[in-house]
C-alpha cells in the first residue's frame, strides 16, 4: 500500500513538470504549426543557466530560476526571429526540418561550452525529506511541484484573461480571420514561441537542480514532452497538462509494477496506442472539419 | 447541349441516388435532409447559396466524408462506407472547387495520373520492366495525349501545370478527371474564375463530354452557364432542397428567388 | 542525366579497388554506401510519398538484427516445453530473412500509422523506433540487449577467395555493399518510374485529387513503406555484417538524422538525391575530422540542415539540373536565334 | 557528369588524406570516447594515456631512444565509430598498438579488426567476460571483469553481513553484467538475491524503481553505473526516506566528489575501486601511484578524474613495456611480448594470464580491487 503511495505521489510531481513541458510545446504547436524539436534544448539552456547564475556567479537559488525563465523566453523569442519568421507558411516538414536543424546545433554548443561532464546544482531546502505515514517526498520537490503548478495556472491565465492570450486563441481558431481582426501575427507568433520556450526553460530550470544538468538531458525530455502532447492532443493545452500527469502515472506504475526497463517504453506504447483509438488525441474536442 | 435538351428524361435510367442525406458536424448541421437522383446520360446541376451543403453533399457522394444518416447510391450499389478511390473504380471521378491539380508534374503526367485505374501491372512486373509494361506505359502515353487534344490541351503537354493560366488548370483539371474514366462526372465549379471565353469553350466542352455518354453532376454559380447546359437544376438551401427541375422552371421558382435574393448571390 | 553517364558512373564504382590503396578509404567507402542505401530507401518514403518517417532506423535496426541473429542463431523458449531453435545459417540466407522480417515491419508500421498524418505521422515513427530499441535493449534472451550481438559472421564468409586477407575483404564487402546499392537504386527506380511511382508522387502532391481519380491511399503507402524498410533492413544486414558487432545503438535517432539530412541536402524526390546526399556527409566528416572537434562538425551539419532548408529546399540536385537547364537553353538560344516555338524544357526531372 | 566530376574529386582529396607524417616517433593508437555519453570517463582516461606517454618519453622513450607519439581517435561514444576509429588508427596512421576502447561494447566492435589486421589492443575499461571469451589472441585486458570484482569483493561479503541484497543497475553491458555475477557470487554465499531493477543511461528520475526498493526487506542496495547517476540514486534514495547501505561497483563512481556533493545523503555506502587515489598508500605499488596523482595534479587535469585516468596511465605504461620488450616496433612481436611483461602499474602488478579460448587464449591480468566507505560525509578505508 506504501508502495503504491508513494509512486502515486511521485507520479504526482512528475506530472507536473511534465506537464511545463508538454504545455509549451502544445502551445507552440497550436497557434504556429511548428513541430519544435528544439524544445528539449531550451529545457537544458533553463538548467545551465540557473547552474551559471547559481552556482558559477553566486547568485540567489530562487533570482537565478527567474532569471533563467527570462533568458529562455529571451532566446526563443531570437529562434523564432532567425529562423521561423522567415518560413511562414511553410510546410510542417519544412519548420520541423529546421528545427532539428536547430536542435543538433544547440546541444552540440552546449557541449562545447559546458563540456559533457555533468553538473549538479545544490538547493537550499533541508535535506530530510516531507515523511507523512510510508511515505515521503524532498522538500525540493515539494518546491518544483509548488512553483510548476503556479505557473501551469498563469499560462492559463494569461491565454483566458488577458489581451495577448485572447489574440493568441484567435490566431489559434483561425489564423486569416485574426489577421483581418487587425491581430499583428508575427507579435503573435513571436510572443507563441517565447512564451513556450520560457516554459520549456522553466522546466529545465526547476528540474536541473533535483537531478543533474548535462548537454543531452534535452533528448529524453523532449521525446516525452511529445508524448505529452500527443496524449493530450496536439495544440490542446488542458489536454497537455492532463497529459503529463498521465504520462507519469503510467511510467511510474509501468517501472513500479511491471519492468523498469520498460520504463521509457511506456509512454510511446501509450501513444501508438491512443493514435490507434484515438488520432485526435486522448482529451481533444471533436475535430473540426472544414 | 441541345441534344440534351430534346432527349426525352423518360427513357433514362436513373444511375445515382441520394436519400435522405443528412450530414452534421459536431452540433453543425450542413445538410439535414436531401433527397435527389440523376439519370444517366443527364447533366444535372447543383446550386444554391454560399454555405447551402453542395460541396458537403459532393465529398459524401465521392466518399471524402461520411454521411451521418442517409444512402448514396449509384447504379444501385451503396456508396456510404466505400473509400474514395473504391468510389472513382465504381465509376464515380469529382474535381475540387479549389483548383486542384498535381502542379510540380507536367501537363501529360497529370494526365498521366488520372490515367492510373487503366493501367494493371503487378509490382513484380513493374519491378522487371516486363514488356507488357512497356507496351502499357506506351499505350498509355497514347492515350493521355488522346485526352489532351480532347479538352485542348495537347500544346502545353509538357508545361509545368502549376505553370498554366488559370482557366488552362482548371481545364487539366477537367481532364485528369476524364482521364480517369468516369460514368459520372462530378464538377464542384469547374467554371469559377474563367473568363468569358473560357467560358464559353467550357460550356461547349461540357457538350463534348455529354457526347461521350458521360453522366455529369455540376455545381456551380454561373448561373449562365448551369441555366445553359443542365438537363435538370437541384437546388439546395440551408442543407434543404428546395426545388428540382428543369432550367426553365426553376428560374421561375419564386422560393429559389427567395433563397438567393435573402442572402445575395455570392460569388466564390 | 543521360544513359552513357550513368553507366561511366557504374564503371567508375566497380573500378574503384583498381586504385584505391588505403584500407581505411574502403572503410569510408563502405560505411558510406551503407548510409547511401538507407537514404534510398528512406527517400522513397520522403522524397516520393511526402511522409517524414523520422523512425526509419527501425528498419536498419530491425534488419541488422535479423541478419545477425539467423546467421549466429539464436533459441527461443516459447513454452514451458517448447523452445524454438534456430541453428545457424548462412549469411546470404540471414540477409533475406533481413529483407523479408524488416519488410513486415514496414507493412505493419505502414497499416498502422498511415491513418495519420503530419506531426502525427512523424511522432508514431519516432514512437515505432524507440518501443523497437527499448525491446532490443531489454529482450535480454533474444538480443543480448546492452551486451551486444558480437562475433557476426563477415559478410564474406563461406566465399573463399574472400576471406582470405584483410584487403581482398574490403574489396569484397566493397562490391557486395555496391551490388546491393544497385540492385537497391534500380528497384526504386523502377518503381518511381512506373505507373505505382506517379501514383505515390500523386499521394505527395494532391492527396485528395489523388484519391479522387481511383488511387487507393493505404495501398501505395503501404507499398511504400514496404519496399523502404526491406531496402533499409538490406543496409543494416550489411552494416551489422561489416561491422560485426551490433547493440541497441543501431536504433540512434542520430541515424534517421543522418539519413533524412542526406535526403533532403541532396534533393527529396529525385532519384540522384540521396546518392549525391550520401556522398556529400559520407565523405565531408572524414574530411573535417582532424580539422574540427567533433561537436564543431555537428555544427556544421545542423547549419547546413537549416541552409539548405532555406537556401536550396529542393535539395542541390534540382537545383543543379535547374541551373543546367538554364545553361543550355541560353547557350541555344545564343546558338541558334529561335526561340519562343520550342516549348519549355522539362524543368524538373524525377 | 557533373557527379562524375565531383566523385573523382572526391575521391582524390581521399587519397591525399590517406598520406601520414613520417617521423622517427613509435605510434600507439588511443581509442576513446571523447564526445557521447561517457565522454567524461574517456576524457580522463585519455588524459592519463597522455601522462604515460610522456612518464615514457621523459625517461628516454623505448627501442633505446625513439619517442612514443599517442594518435587518439574518439569513438563518439558508439560501437561502429569505434570499429572505425580502430580502422583508422591502424591503417592509416599505422599504429603498432593500440589502447582501447572503453566501453565493452565498442571494444567488442573493435577486436575484429584487431584480428584482421594482426595489432594487440589492451583493454582499460570493459568488464563483459565476452570481451576475453571470443577466442581473439590480439586482446590484453588490464581491468577486471565484472566476476572478478564480484569474486574479490566476494572475500569481504560475510563481514558485511548481507542477508538479501537488491541491485539497482544501469541498463547496458555493464550494470547487467555486474548485476549477474554479483548475484551469482552472493548467491553462493548463501545470500539471498532480491530486485534487479534497471535504469536506462539517460535516466534522471529512478523514483520509481526507488520507490520499489524501499518497499524490499533486503538490508543491502548494490547499485552499477556511472558517478552522474550514482549522485541522482544517492539524493532519489535519500528523498524517500531510503536508509539502507548501499554498495556500490563498477570503479567509475568518484566517491570524494559524491561526498562533496551529497554530503550525508551519501554516508552509509561503500565503493568498490580499482585505485583510491585518496589513499595512495593503501596502493598495491604507492611509488607509482604517487608519481602519477602528482603528474595528474601538476598537468592541472580535472582532480575528480584520478580514478578513473589511471587506466589509461597503467595500459600505456604497459604497451610501452611491451614494446622495449619485444625490441621491435613490429604489432606482432609486441603481442608477443605482452604475454612477458610484469609491470608496476598504479592499480597494481600488471602481468597477463591466458583465458578464453584454447589455442587463441586472449591477456588477462588480475587488478587489485578497493573499497571506500563515505563516513560521515568523509572518505575512509573501512575498518572490516
Amino acid at each position: 500500500m506504501d508502495q503504491l503511495l508513494q509512486h502515486l505521489l511521485n507520479a504526482l510531481i512528475l506530472g507536473s513538470t511534465y506537464a511545463l513541458l508538454g504545455i509549451g510545446l502544445t502551445f507552440i504547436f497550436g497557434i504556429m504549426r511548428v513541430v519544435n524539436f528544439a524544445h528539449g534544448e531550451l529545457y537544458t539552456f533553463g538548467a545551465y543557466m540557473v547552474y551559471l547564475f547559481s552556482v558559477l556567479l553566486g547568485v540567489n537559488f530562487l533570482l537565478s530560476i527567474v532569471i533563467a525563465i527570462v533568458l529562455g523566453i529571451m532566446l526563443g523569442a531570437l529562434l523564432e526571429w532567425v529562423l521561423l519568421s522567415r518560413l511562414r507558411g511553410a510546410d510542417i516538414d519544412t519548420t520541423m526540418l529546421v528545427m532539428i536543424g536547430a536542435w543538433i546545433i544547440m546541444q552540440n554548443a552546449e557541449q562545447l561550452i559546458w563540456s559533457g561532464v555533468a553538473k549538479s546544482i545544490p538547493m537550499p531546502f533541508p535535506e530530510e525529506p516531507l515523511s507523512v505515514g510510508g511515505v515521503s517526498v524532498a522538500w525540493s520537490r515539494v518546491f518544483v511541484f509548488a512553483v510548476a503548478i503556479l505557473l501551469i495556472v498563469g499560462s492559463q491565465t494569461l491565454i483566458q484573461r488577458t489581451r495577448l492570450g485572447k489574440a493568441m486563441r484567435a490566431t489559434f481558431q483561425d489564423r486569416d480571420t485574426a489577421s483581418l481582426m487587425g491581430i499583428n501575427i508575427n507579435m503573435i507568433y513571436l510572443a507563441t514561441f517565447a512564451l513556450g520556450s520560457g516554459l520549456a526553460a522553466a522546466a529545465g530550470a526547476l528540474l536541473g537542480p533535483i537531478f543533474i544538468v548535462m548537454p543531452t538531458m534535452g533528448n529524453l525530455a523532449v521525446v516525452k514532452a511529445f508524448a505529452i502532447v500527443i496524449l493530450g492532443g496536439l495544440g490542446n493545452m488542458k489536454g497537455a497538462a492532463l497529459g503529463g500527469f498521465v504520462l507519469a502515472l503510467v511510467e511510474e506504475l509501468g517501472a513500479g509494477y511491471i519492468s523498469s526497463g520498460y520504463r521509457d517504453a511506456m509512454g510511446f506504447l501509450l501513444i501508438i496506442l491512443v493514435l490507434m483509438v484515438k488520432p485526435t488525441g486522448l482529451f481533444a474536442r471533436t475535430e473540426r472539419i472544414g | 447541349m441541345t441534344l440534351h435538351m430534346t432527349t426525352p428524361a423518360t427513357t433514362r435510367q436513373t444511375v445515382l441516388t441520394v436519400d435522405n442525406l443528412a450530414v452534421h458536424f459536431g452540433g453543425l448541421v450542413a445538410i439535414s435532409d436531401a433527397s435527389f437522383k440523376v439519370d444517366e446520360g443527364e447533366v444535372v446541376s447543383l446550386i444554391g447559396p454560399n454555405g447551402a451543403g453542395k460541396t458537403t453533399a459532393f465529398n459524401v457522394i465521392s466518399g471524402f466524408l461520411a454521411a451521418t444518416k442517409g444512402v448514396v447510391a449509384y447504379k444501385g450499389r451503396r456508396l456510404n462506407g466505400l473509400k474514395p478511390h473504391q468510389i472513382a473504380d465504381a465509376g464515380l471521378v469529382r474535381t475540387f472547387q479549389k483548383t486542384s491539380v498535381f502542379g510540380n508534374d507536367t501537363v501529360i503526367d497529370n494526365i498521366m495520373i488520372g490515367l492510373h485505374r487503366r493501367g494493371d501491372a503487378s509490382i513484380w512486373q513493374t519491378l522487371l520492366l516486363t514488356p507488357k509494361v512497356r507496351r502499357q506505359e506506351q499505350a498509355l502515353r497514347e492515350a493521355a495525349a488522346e485526352i489532351l487534344d480532347f479538352v485542348g490541351l495537347g500544346h502545353r503537354s509538357n508545361e509545368l501545370a502549376g505553370a498554366l493560366a488559370y482557366g488552362e488548370q482548371r481545364l487539366l483539371e477537367v481532364a485528369v478527371a476524364l482521364a480517369a474514366k468516369p460514368s459520372l462526372l462530378l464538377l464542384d465549379e469547374p467554371a469559377c474564375g474563367m473568363n468569358p471565353t473560357e467560358a464559353l469553350n467550357f460550356r461547349n466542352l461540357l457538350g463534348e463530354i455529354g457526347r461521350k455518354k458521360i453522366t455529369v453532376l455540376l455545381v456551380e454559380h454561373n448561373m449562365r452557364m448551369v441555366m445553359g447546359v443542365s438537363d435538370r437544376v437541384v437546388v439546395l438551401n440551408h442543407g434543404r432542397i428546395i426545388a428540382d427541375g428543369p432550367p426553365t422552371e426553376i428560374q421561375q421558382n419564386p422560393e429559389v428567388i427567395r433563397a438567393y435574393l435573402g442572402h445575395g448571390p455570392k460569388h466564390a | 542525366m543521360n544513359t552513357l553517364a550513368k553507366w561511366l558512373i557504374v564503371a567508375f564504382l566497380v573500378t574503384v579497388p583498381l586504385w584505391l590503396g588505403n584500407q581505411y578509404q574502403y572503410h569510408v567507402l563502405i560505411m558510406m554506401g551503407i548510409f547511401t542505401i538507407g537514404a534510398m530507401s528512406l527517400n522513397l518514403l520522403l522524397g516520393y510519398t511526402g511522409q517524414l518517417s523520422l523512425g526509419h532506423v527501425a528498419f536498419f535496426g530491425i534488419g541488422a538484427y535479423t541478419s545477425s541473429l539467423v546467421s549466429l542463431g539464436f533459441d527461443l523458449q516459447l513454452t514451458d516445453s517448447y523452445t524454438f531453435v534456430v541453428e545457424p545459417k548462412p549469411v546470404w540466407f540471414a540477409f533475406f530473412c533481413a529483407l523479408i522480417v524488416s519488410g513486415l515491419c514496414g507493412w505493419f508500421v505502414g497499416k498502422l500509422s498511415f491513418r495519420v498524418r503530419g506531426a502525427y505521422f512523424v511522432i508514431v515513427t519516432i514512437s515505432f523506433a524507440e518501443v523497437v530499441r527499448l525491446v532490443a535493449l531489454n529482450w535480454v534472451d533474444l538480443t543480448e540487449g546492452p551486451m551486444a550481438l558480437n562475433n557476426i559472421p563477415p559478410l564474406a564468409s563461406g566465399v573463399p577467395w574472400m576471406e582470405a586477407g584483410a584487403l581482398s575483404r574490403r574489396v569484397a564487402n566493397y562490391y557486395m555493399v555496391l551490388a546491393v546499392g544497385l540492385v537497391a537504386f534500380l528497384i526504386i527506380q523502377r518503381l518511381v518510374q512506373s505507373r505505382v511511382g506517379r501514383a505515390m508522387i500523386a499521394l505527395r502532391e494532391n492527396e485528395s485529387l489523388a484519391k479522387s481519380v481511383g488511387v487507393d491511399v493505404t495501398r501505395y503507402l503501404v507499398l511504400a513503406a514496404i519496399t523502404s524498410a526491406a531496402i533499409a533492413g538490406a543496409a543494416g544486414a550489411l552494416y551489422a555484417h561489416y561491422v560485426r558487432i551490433v547493440d541497441p545503438d543501431v536504433f540512434l535517432f542520430i541515424y534517421t538524422v543522418t539519413m533524412v539530412i542526406m535526403v533532403i541536402s541532396g534533393g527529396k524526390g529525385t532519384l540522384a538525391g540521396p546518392l549525391v546526399g550520401g556522398l556529400i556527409f559520407g565523405i565531408l566528416p572524414e574530411l573535417t575530422r582532424g580539422h574540427m572537434l567533433p561537436e564543431v562538425q555537428w555544427i556544421v551539419y545542423g547549419a547546413l540542415m537549416i541552409l539548405i532548408v532555406f537556401f536550396l529546399p529542393q535539395g542541390i540536385v534540382p537545383a543543379v539540373q535547374r541551373g543546367w537547364a538554364t545553361w543550355q537553353k541560353r547557350r541555344d538560344q545564343s546558338a541558334r536565334d529561335t526561340s519562343a516555338s520550342n516549348g519549355r524544357r522539362q524543368e524538373v526531372a524525377r | 557528369m557533373a557527379t562524375l566530376k565531383r566523385l573523382a574529386l572526391a575521391a582524390s582529396m581521399l587519397a591525399l588524406s590517406g598520406m601520414g607524417a613520417f617521423a622517427d616517433t613509435i605510434k600507439i593508437g588511443i581509442n576513446q570516447p571523447l564526445t557521447g555519453s561517457v565522454a567524461a570517463s574517456g576524457t580522463f582516461i585519455t588524459d592519463g594515456a597522455k601522462l604515460a606517454a610522456q612518464a615514457v618519453n621523459e625517461k628516454g622513450g623505448v627501442l633505446g631512444g625513439k619517442q612514443i607519439e599517442l594518435v587518439i581517435e574518439d569513438n563518439k561514444s558508439n560501437p561502429s565509430e569505434a570499429a572505425a576509429a580502430a580502422e583508422k588508427l591502424i591503417s592509416r596512421d599505422e599504429v603498432v598498438a593500440m589502447m582501447g576502447a572503453w566501453g565493452s561494447t565498442f571494444t567488442l566492435a573493435v577486436m575484429p579488426k584487431l584480428e584482421e589486421y594482426g595489432v594487440p589492443m589492451v583493454v582499460e575499461t570493459a568488464s563483459s567476460s565476452k570481451v576475453t571469451s571470443a577466442g581473439n589472441p590480439w586482446v590484453f585486458r588490464i581491468a577486471p571483469t565484472s566476476e572478478m570484482e564480484a569474486k574479490a569483493f566476494g572475500r569481504l561479503v560475510p563481514k558485511f553481513e548481507v542477508k538479501k541484497a537488491d541491485f539497482l543497475v544501469v541498463n547496458n553491458d555493464w550494470g547487467r553484467g555486474a548485476a549477474d555475477e554479483f548475484g551469482k557470487m552472493l548467491k553462493a554465499q548463501g545470500v539471498s538475491v532480491g530486485l534487479v531493477e534497471t535504469m536506462d543511461p539517460a535516466a534522471q528520475d529512478v523514483s520509481a524503481q526507488l520507490a520499489k526498493i524501499k518497499a524490499s526487506d533486503a538490508d543491502t542496495l548494490f547499485v552499477t553505473t556511472g558517478f552522474e547517476q550514482l549522485s541522482l540514486v544517492f539524493k532519489q534514495a535519500k528523498a524517500l526516506g531510503i536508509d539502507r547501505r548501499t554498495i556500490t561497483t563498477g570503479g567509475s563512481q568518484f566517491p570524494d566528489r559524491l561526498a562533496e556533493q551529497l554530503g550525508g545523503a551519501a554516508d552509509n555506502s561503500y565503493h568498490i575501486l580499482f585505485f583510491a587515489p585518496w589513499f595512495p598508500e593503501a596502493a598495491a605499488n604507492p611509488d607509482v601511484a604517487g608519481q602519477y596523482i602528482d603528474m595528474w595534479n601538476k598537468s592541472g587535469f580535472d582532480k575528480s578524474g584520478l580514478s578513473d585516468g589511471f587506466r589509461g596511465f597503467d595500459a600505456v605504461t604497459t604497451i610501452a613495456a611491451a614494446i622495449d620488450k619485444a625490441g621491435s616496433a613490429d604489432p606482432k612481436a609486441i603481442r608477443d611480448a605482452l604475454w612477458a611483461v610484469d609491470v608496476k602499474g598504479v592499480n597494481g602488478n600488471i602481468k597477463f594470464d591466458k583465458v578464453g579460448v584454447e589455442g587463441s587464449e586472449s591477456g588477462q591480468s588480475s587488478p587489485n580491487v578497493y573499497v571506500i566507505e563515505i563516513k560521515d560525509g568523509k572518505l575512509a578505508l573501512p575498518q572490516i
